[in-house]
């Protein structure tokens, strides 16, 4: 009785309205539709997201300068530490005529920032979405095969779990990153190593709850094979829940990719904003109170991270509207 | 003294649709030492009514308008920390689901010293000593005082509730469904308790609940709740021989009734209007078989129609007239009974015994001929017996292993075994329907699920018109999925949430290769209709969430007979649903049943549900089968003491009948150990020194009616035991 | 097969083998493209101004007409790829390296060309030394050979050694390009400026500004600090360059290489060389070790004895290898042939042959380490095989220097005292090393006063300019340093076995450009592997010089028979 | 303890003995298969080859890779994490055994202040759930975990440092006093110690309290909805006592079990501060350890952090299961 009036509750007071469509694909569109319509901050976390991608598709033509090649003055020398033109005072040394091409300023050795800020937006998005990909996916699949399978299969796989809980991750990461030659694509390999743990046992556990609905069931005693089991009856159910735990995936892998680029085990052939970072700590930044360098590419990151996180709060609240977790 | 009085009281609550008149205009007084029981289907607003008398509403309700007196007092004019104050000292609450009222961190006895120490200014010492009275009290043991609530059963878990509601001795105290989702046997212990401290500290009660036998056993008086107002409201006895409201006048028909069972039980159709935007007319209107067009438009108030009691009813003058009339199953415009009742007209030609007529433990009609094979249907279904049977159970167990494997061994896990199911047997023929029963845990579940094959049995043989369960597989497997159905006791679970129902009424079709897209959307339409879904069109491209749960179950049955079976399990089909609605699907089943020449086999822990549907019940104790037979003799003639018990335990909507008192205590064992003698013998009020080390024969009359109990062998005369310590297995 | 099949198949492959050297022959003007050059240095992070200067040269290389990848890796990895892979097939990485950023620090006992002269090029130490790019000059060998050997006549070693810097700069063997100009600062308020004492090649960070530095004020304490490693303190182990500033000044040494790079007898009151073969020694009276035990001649004989110490062992092939138990300073005390002390203070040294390093590079060299401490230390690890000297760090190190050894906290610090008792007490009370790898809390530190002395400075010299300029209490030393930056070729394999190749890219380092842009003028130009700093051993005639220009190193080019294709790739030589 | 609960935390450990020696295994051979060279930080003018021969030896890496593996699990069960590449006569437990209090009381002491913060945050955000405050509340505090760790650090010592000249910039007190510390206690009474905490502990809570506050809240939002919660409202009790007795108490026990999780997790993950502030813990040397390329070091450092990581999840599984009497019940319940 009481449940009956929660689930009629739920289902007037729309949570549960989430499943409305019939075939799965047109299902997930729909919840992903429903998140953003829902949630204006999720809305603007794909807003920064596509203004990224499209930044990054266009970078070489946007940035105005090469990002690795330092800026040269009329005597042929690097244009190094400019302020940007508009933040300096009257009377402060800023190099003469140059000063479109740098509008956010120039780095100690004379590499343009704002070049620099625009091609790293690659970087932050090639790891986060590579890695978030292989995050929800691993997680997804691993989670659908213990949670349904159960057994054997479930035990290994779920003390698998446990062992790359047991692993450190960030220092996981700089080994894997000192070991290989440096690439942005450690962080991606690493993550997708370790962080499945997560999408995994959580997916794992909602199978194990949906597994045991009448409907499954239901299709069970209408004969229907393990496999459209799986696939027709269980995962688009868990569908949403691999986006929520992709969406954080982005953030998380978008701020790895920035420590261990501070920590300089990246590849410095690829500008990245934590490679920025990094740079801007090693010339000192701090000392000269060159702000400049340490905040653009702080706040890029800030907000790519936080778009991740608005996304997949998005995702919690249409999923678990009473557990509005982080 | 009044007690409560509530004054035209009405609250809203505001949701993105509109605001809710969840309780519009409900005036009622409780005098001391009433007992009221207010009774109301899911959403009729009894719970919200109780949540504005103790001033808890959730933040979206509101209290729009009306009158709280207690003792005088006006508590809607009361400062909100003396409201605070008046909670629990002066009226006590036992919420709904109170079994997850207990905070399940802290032992029961520190909450409930909490309580008194906090709430009631007693000492440290003093708490206690008052905390084990009050255990003792609700026949709780005092030496758990210091568990944790998880380890309680339901019962006790209610009990402590009830030990905490009274720990402040209020003046009133307030029940939301105090019994519901307990075990029959449970429901009644605490129903005694209820009634025992009703006369012991002469306790003034309001009582909600949607279950009338509930209220008929425990209140002195009754008011009826449809759609946020009180339609009826009278003292008990009165109400019950004679209601005063269609809508009562439905559900008391609705209501099956061992001590009296009826041919057909009424379902009142349809559901209550939208409370967003009420009806100008009575709220009942839409579902009332004595409609007249005033009442669409007329809204009826409560008057006076009788001594102390009140109706809101335009045709209340009429009541006499209208009671007659609604003996008539065909009244409640429902072509189910129309055609039902057709049937059972039928059906009793070839029944051997009328229904409600007591048979005797030895028959007259088989005279002669020999005894029945009680696993065997014996031929009284009105269908053809000869042949093969078409489900045969032979010596069938199922065990699980739980702990154990390497995972076990490391986490240092015992291997267990539960004998879920242990040693059945049965058959079915073609047509014949079986009622299983017995209390949660039994194996009447697990039996459903070896039924359909969902698991797979350890020991015996589940022969399926001829072929072994165990052996199919592949295309054979397939064919007997198409043959075999399951009905699920949850309908909101029963759908994929994200089908349509027409996706999911074809499922079963595509999977069976149905190719044609057209040929299946004439089966799907076909079978809606069927289920009385009309118009099925309708219905196709509507998602679960926008049905009803009772038009939900009959989409599940659609779904399970969409493809024709010999054989249907039924898994407690109608347990989830309101009463009104719950005779409608049964109705429905039944008929179909006869139509299809469907096996089913009924599972449920209502007894008077399987009397009313089945032709045999077998109950089901600890994985075993204690006693099968005709429902009729099961019911009015029960042999092992368990059945007895059973029967016993499940109240009368009906204050005049009282139930006998039970003579077994509540707790189920768990089923980890097989028994020397017989399972039943810890709890057994008749046990004898044999129980304990010899299995039970099998004691089978003429009439197929069997009980395996030691009380029917040789050993009837051997001296019972007295109960207490109760012995352990040999 | 029968043999008449075989007999045609040898015909068509004769007939292919001829084809294909009758194909290059016809194609007559151009030779074959040159693969693909990979050029290493360390990642940006790491050392920035080496990752840029590579960054920078690779440009130019392309500009050439070269395909280059320019591959930044950690050092632990470069070590592999360079070090370990020097010959083709037998290098840890796929191929041998071809290029390489690599450089030399200096230290106070490379202020005698000998280890930079014999080491880096001598055909010896090709395979597994110290001539990873695989030099092998006979006639470089001989002058290499020949300047160690000259001891008495220090003009005959300057031609030999001006000789060799000659031969090297025209093979163009290694490209250098600057000698690094070491920034470090001092903090005036608490130190005399005056007093502070720059060694030619080494900066202020040396002995004699430890000894000799005069507190202004009450404050008597030495705060410095290190980015690299504290990571062991022994006496015969040649540890990193932290470290050896503590062992310097922990451990007194015969002689000592003074403020403009020559050995002058310090511990020695004096050293006397009897003949070319026999120097003797005799010491201070009076000198104690830090436990109080007095230095003797004993000390002396068994400084030089531990060095030589080792077990000869049978390898595999039956080959005899002696293995050292002081593997770092055996070659400095490998050519001495027999000890004998004289008296309580004197000791002679005799040599195998004649050495006009052994004042510098081993009197000068070998810690004075105590018998009684040591010599059970020594018994007991020739009885073993899993341990050497190096690896012992004995629990409070024991020397007889002006500073002795107070506390130690491993990658933390080290904290020394003037040693009271020390004929030479310095002037200040302690001495403490900090170890702050972060260069953000190095400038925090020297500006608060809460250090007082930076002598290490591996970042942006502009930065340290501003503070110094901003700070009136602070004050900027530079000196240039004996060390120098530099592209090594393997010279191997090809390209790089070309002279004429090598002096072309010598021709692709913009050296001006680098010094003001990547140093910002914190370096000098270099030219040999002799720096600037040892202004005596730099008396030579100008050596050649290879100015930055693509257009010459493309004329040098084309003179050498290199061609470009139309896509602008350059090819090999004809044949 | 019953029976029940021995038997639980007896087949944790076991479980957890079994994951930390897989991780030991793949930490194994990670080391052994890397690419780069073991011996690269003993490069000098003067390395030959029989020197290496003999370091090889001298570390035993010149034996089977099977026979190495043994020697290696023989040793950690010793503790015995080997020598060091880099600084002589020191083992890689010297080492570690100085940085690892300097670690923890970083960890804890963010932690501690992050988990104050973020419980009663959670708590105010849940009372005042759907109010303007609330929303500003929990978007600016996904903001502060959305900004990296070590931009914070930088940013505040900008200013709080090298602006302001407030704080000190980084380690844990000058060489001065610290050489006058002889036990670990005499360091926790140092105000100059805690001075220099100040700014690395701060920058962590800018970034760790999120967590405790938004599962708090999450938890406070559910738990508010349970229905003994209802009942204690119902029984009249004070809506503090509600909330902070009832509800708060019922709340906390995920955070707290996060809170345990959060110590090994914090202990591996603060690496970045660490290097950011020269703080002289694990972090910092298993940076150094890989740049300097003195693996025995490295793989014991992430030895280290891998043990308390899965001891600290022991340990918060075990405390769940005494916290919440019904999860060591259902431990119990598969026993009995």
């Amino acid at each position: 009785m009481q449940q009956e009036a929660m689930v009629r509750e739920a289902a007037t007071g729309n949570p549960e309205a989430r499943f409305r469509q019939g075939s799965a694909l047109r299902q997930l569109w729909e919840t992903n539709l429903e998140v953003f319509q829902r949630d204006r901050m999720a809305l603007f976390g794909l807003i920064v997201f596509a203004a990224f991608a499209i930044i990054a598709v266009f970078a070489p033509i946007l940035a105005p300068n090469d990002p690795l090649t330092p800026l040269k003055n009329n005597e042929g020398d690097w244009i190094k530490d400019a302020m940007p033109y508009w933040l300096a005072e009257p009377g402060e040394d800023v190099a003469e005529g140059y000063t479109n091409d740098f509008v956010l300023g120039t780095t100690n050795i004379g590499r343009d920032i704002f070049s620099q800020l625009i091609h790293g937006s690659r970087a932050a998005l090639l790891v986060g979405f590579s890695a978030a990909a292989a995050v929800a996916v691993i997680g997804t699949v691993i989670g659908l095969l213990a949670g349904y399978y159960g057994g054997w299969i479930d035990t290994v796989l779920m003390r698998a779990a446990d062992v790359a809980f047991g692993i450190p991750f960030i220092p996981f990461i700089i080994v894997i990153a000192a070991f290989f030659d440096p690439s942005i694509w450690n962080v991606v390999i690493a993550m997708a190593i370790l962080l499945w743990r997560d999408t995994g046992r959580v997916i794992r556990s909602q199978v194990l709850v949906i597994k045991e609905q009448a409907f499954v069931s239901a299709a069970r005693v209408s004969g229907a094979s393990d496999l459209r089991i799986i696939f027709v009856y269980i995962a688009p159910s868990i569908l949403p829940l691999s986006f929520l735990y992709g969406s954080f995936a982005i953030a998380w892998a978008i701020l790895t990719e920035a420590s261990v680029s501070f920590l300089g085990f990246s590849d410095p052939e690829t500008i990245s904003w934590g490679f920025m970072l990094q740079d801007a700590f090693l010339s000192l930044a701090l000392t000269r109170g060159a702000f400049y360098w340490i905040i653009p590419p702080g706040l890029c990151i800030m907000l790519t991270v936080m778009a991740g996180f608005f996304i997949g709060r998005g995702y919690e609240e249409v999923l678990f509207p009473r557990l509005r977790r982080m | 003294m009044t007690i409560l009085s509530l004054r035209d009281l009405k609250v809203e609550y505001a949701t993105q649709d509109g605001s809710v008149q969840a309780v519009d205009g409900v005036s009622f007084d409780i005098e001391e030492s009433q007992q009221l029981g207010l009774i109301g289907e899911s959403g009729c607003g009894k719970t919200t009514l109780l949540k504005a008398i103790v001033q808890v509403l959730p933040r979206n309700g509101q209290i729009s308008a009306g009158k709280i007196m207690f003792k005088g007092m006006d508590l809607l004019q009361l400062p909100a920390a003396d409201m605070r104050q008046l909670r629990w000292r002066e009226i006590a609450t036992i919420p709904q689901a109170s079994m997850d009222s207990l905070n399940p961190v802290q032992r029961v006895g520190s909450q409930l010293m909490k309580l008194l120490t906090i709430r009631g200014g007693y000492d440290k010492r003093a708490a206690r000593r008052r905390a084990v009275d009050l255990f003792d009290l609700v026949g709780l043991d005092t030496d758990r005082l210091m568990h944790y609530p998880h380890e309680f059963s339901g019962g006790m878990k209610q009990r402590a509730v009830i030990a905490m509601a009274l720990a402040l001795e209020p003046s009133l105290l307030i029940a939301d469904e105090p019994v519901t989702a307990l075990d029959v046997i449970v429901q009644h212990q605490i129903l005694e308790v209820l009634r025992e401290l009703e006369q012991e500290l002469n306790l003034t009660v309001m009582l909600i609940t949607h279950d009338i036998s509930v209220v008929a056993q425990v209140c002195d008086s009754v008011a009826v709740m449809y759609a946020g107002r009180i339609v009826e409201q009278a003292a008990a006895k009165p109400f019950f021989a004679s209601p005063a409201h269609p809508y009562s006048l439905g559900l008391q028909q609705a209501f099956p009734n061992l001590a009296r069972p009826r041919d057909v039980l009424v379902s009142i159709e349809g559901y209550p209007p939208d409370l967003r935007e009420p009806p100008a007319g009575c709220r009942f209107a839409e579902r009332c078989p004595f409609v007249q067009s005033a009442c669409h438009d007329v809204d009826p108030r409560l008057e006076l129609v009788g001594e102390d009691r009140v109706a809101a009813c335009l045709r209340s003058n009429e009541m006499n007239e209208l009671r007659i009339r609604a003996e008539d199953p065909t009244l409640w415009q429902n072509v189910e009974v129309a055609r039902g009742f057709a049937d059972q007209a039928e059906a009793s030609v070839g029944r051997g015994d009328p229904p409600g007529r007591p048979s005797d433990a030895s028959p007259d009609a088989t005279a002669g001929q020999p005894p029945a094979d009680p696993y065997r249907s014996p031929s009284k279904s009105g269908i053809e017996v000869d042949g093969e049977p078409l489900l045969e159970m032979r010596n069938v167990s199922k065990r699980f292993k739980i702990g154990g494997g390497l995972a076990g061994l490391l986490r240092g896990d015992k291997e267990q075994t539960v004998y879920a199911v242990n040693n059945i047997s049965f058959s079915l023929q073609r047509g014949e329907s079986l009622g299983l029963a017995g209390e949660s845990g039994c194996g009447k579940s697990t039996t459903g699920k070896l039924l359909v094959k969902l698991i797979d049995a350890s020991d015996g043989d589940i022969i399926f018109d001829g072929t072994d369960l165990a052996a199919m597989s592949g295309d054979e497997l397939l064919g007997f999925r198409e043959r075999v159905q399951l009905m699920f006791q949850n309908p909101f679970e029963a759908l994929n949430p994200r089908f349509t129902l027409y996706r999911s009424l074809t499922e079963p079709l595509i999977i069976h290769g149905w190719k044609n897209e057209d040929t299946r959307l004439q089966r799907v339409v076909e079978t809606l209709d069927r289920v009385n879904l009309r118009p099925a069109e309708t219905f196709l491209d509507k998602y679960p969430h926008q049905l009803s749960g009772g038009q939900l179950q009959r989409v599940v049955l659609a779904r399970a007979l969409v493809l024709h079976p010999d054989f249907l399990v039924a898994d407690e089909p109608v347990s989830m649903l309101d009463v009104s609605v719950r005779a409608g699907i049964l109705n429905t089943t039944r008929r179909l049943a006869r139509e299809l020449g469907l096996a089913t086999v009924y599972i449920s822990h209502d007894l008077s549900l399987l009397q009313y549907t089945c032709d045999r019940i077998a109950i089901m104790y600890l994985g075993e089968i204690v006693e099968i037979g005709p429902s009729d003799a099961v019911i009015n003639n029960p042999q092992h003491p368990y059945t007895q018990a059973l029967i016993a335990a499940v109240p009368a909507p009906d204050p005049t009948l009282e139930n006998p008192p039970l003579r077994i205590q509540e707790g189920v064992p768990r089923p980890t150990e097989l028994f020397v003698g017989c399972p039943f013998a810890q709890r057994c009020p008749d046990v004898m020194e044999v129980c304990h080390n010899t299995r039970p024969p099998q004691a089978t009359n003429d009439n197929g009616h069997m009980a395996q109990c030691h009380l029917y062998g040789e050993h009837r005369n051997s001296p019972k035991l007295k109960r207490d310590p109760i012995g352990e297995p040999a | 097969m029968n043999r008449k099949l075989k007999r045609l198949s040898t015909l068509f492959a004769l007939l292919m083998l001829a084809l294909a050297l009758a194909a290059p022959a016809t194609a007559q003007t151009m030779g074959e493209m040159i693969p693909p050059i990979i050029v290493h240095s360390v990642t940006q992070a790491e050392r920035p101004i080496e990752y840029e200067t590579t960054r920078l040269v690779v440009e130019n290389m392309r500009e050439l007409g070269l395909e280059v990848e320019h591959r930044a890796i950690p050092w632990a990895q470069l070590i592999d790829e360079i070090w370990y892979s020097r010959v083709e097939g037998e290098g840890r990485a796929e191929r041998p390296f071809q290029m390489t950023y690599w450089r030399m620090v200096g230290r106070p006992e490379r202020s005698d060309p000998d280890e930079f002269t014999y080491n880096l090029f001598h055909s010896s130490v090709r395979d597994g030394g110290y001539n990873f790019i695989g030099y092998n000059n006979a006639d470089y060998d001989a002058l290499a050979e020949a300047q160690r050997v000259e001891v008495g006549d220090k003009e005959t070693r300057l031609d030999i050694i001006c000789e060799a810097q000659q031969m090297i700069r025209n093979d163009m063997v290694n490209a250098y390009f600057v000698h690094p100009l070491t920034p470090q600062v001092v903090n005036t308020d608490v130190f005399n400026a005056d007093s502070v004492v720059t060694q030619a090649g080494i900066g202020v960070h040396n002995f004699w500004t430890w000894i000799g530095i005069e507190p202004t004020g009450e404050d008597k304490t030495l705060i410095t600090s290190t980015t690299s490693f504290l990571n062991s303190f022994n006496p015969l182990e040649i540890a990193g360059d932290a470290p050896s500033r503590v062992t310097e000044m922990t451990w007194d040494r015969l002689m000592r290489i003074n403020p403009i790079g020559v050995a002058e007898p310090w511990a020695a009151e004096s050293v006397v060389w009897e003949d070319p073969l026999n120097v003797v020694v005799t010491l201070r009276a009076g000198m104690k070790w830090h436990d109080g035990e007095p230095v003797t001649s004993e000390d002396a004989a068994y400084t030089f004895e531990a060095a030589l110490a080792g077990t000869t062992q049978v390898d595999e092939d039956g080959k005899e290898e002696f293995r050292p138990e002081a593997p770092d300073y055996h070659p400095f005390a490998r050519n001495v042939a027999n000890i004998e002390i004289i008296d309580d203070l004197s000791v002679r040294y005799t040599l195998k042959t004649p050495s006009a390093a052994f004042e510098t590079s081993s009197l000068a060299k070998l810690n004075l380490i105590p018998k009684h401490v040591w010599e059970p230390i020594i018994n007991d690890l020739l009885t073993r095989d899993d341990a050497d000297a190096d690896s012992i760090q004995e629990e409070i190190p024991i020397g007889s220097g002006p500073f002795k050894y107070v506390a130690y906290d491993v990658n933390e610090f080290v904290l020394l005292e003037a040693f009271d008792d020390h004929w030479s007490r310095p002037k200040i009370d302690a001495w403490l090393m900090n170890v702050l790898p972060n260069q953000e809390a190095t400038l925090g530190q020297i500006q608060s006063g809460e250090m007082n002395f930076l002598w290490e400075w591996p970042g942006d010299p502009g930065v340290l300019q501003d503070i110094v300029a901003d700070n009136e209490h602070l004050d900027l030393f530079s000196a240039i340093s004996i060390g120098f930056q530099y592209f090594a070729f393997n010279v191997r394999y090809a390209p790089f076995d070309d002279v004429s190749f090598r002096q072309a890219i010598a021709h692709t380092i913009p050296q001006q450009f680098i010094i003001d842009n990547i140093y910002n003028g914190f370096a000098a130009p270099a030219d040999s592997f002799v720096s600037a700093a040892l202004e005596y051993w730099r008396q030579c005639e100008d050596l050649p010089t290879y100015n930055f220009s693509i257009d010459g190193a493309r004329e040098l080019l084309a003179g050498a028979g290199y061609t470009w294709d139309d896509d602008g790739r350059l090819r090999y030589p004809a044949n | 303890m019953s029976r029940g609960v021995v038997y639980y935390i007896a087949g944790r450990f076991l479980q957890s003995v079994m994951v930390l020696w897989i991780i030991v295994t793949l930490l194994f051979l990670l080391f052994r298969l890397a690419p780069s060279n073991p011996l690269a930080s003993y490069i000098d003018t003067t390395f030959t080859k029989q020197q290496e021969a003999a370091l090889l030896a001298r570390f035993g890496l010149d034996k089977p890779l099977h026979e190495q593996y043994i020697i290696y699990l023989v040793n950690l069960a010793r503790f015995d994490l080997g020598d060091t590449f880099s600084y002589a006569g020191k083992s890689v437990l010297d080492i570690l055994r100085a940085d690892l209090p300097n670690t923890i009381y970083l960890t804890l002491s963010s932690l501690l202040v992050a988990y104050g913060v973020g419980v009663l945050g959670g708590i105010l955000m849940a009372a005042l759930r759907g109010s303007l405050f609330e929303r500003v509340g929990t978007t600016f505090t996904l903001m502060t975990r959305a900004a990296p760790t070590f931009w914070v650090g930088m940013l505040l010592l900008t200013f709080f440092a090298f602006q302001w000249k407030l704080l000190p910039s980084s380690g844990i007190a000058p060489a001065m006093v610290r050489y006058r510390w002889e036990t670990e206690w005499d360091k926790l009474m140092s105000p100059v110690f805690w001075r220099h905490m100040i700014l690395p502990t701060f920058t962590l809570v800018v970034y760790l309290h999120g967590l405790p506050l938004l599962l708090m809240r999450s938890n406070m939002l559910e738990v508010l909805d349970q229905d003994y919660v209802t009942m204690s409202r119902l029984a009249g009790y004070r809506e503090w006592r509600v909330m902070i007795q009832t509800a708060a108490r019922n709340a906390m026990l995920p955070v707290l079990t996060a809170l345990t999780l959060g110590i090994g997790y914090s202990i591996g993950g603060n690496v970045v501060i660490e290097n950011v502030f020269s703080w002289p813990g694990l972090g910092r040397t298993l940076v150094r350890a890989v740049q300097q390329a003195d693996y025995p070091l490295a793989q014991g450092a992430f030895f280290l952090i891998a043990l308390i990581i899965v001891f600290m999840n022991f340990i918060a599984d075990i405390l769940y299961s005494l916290l919440d009497p019904r999860v060591g019940a259902s431990a119990q319940a598969q026993v009995s």
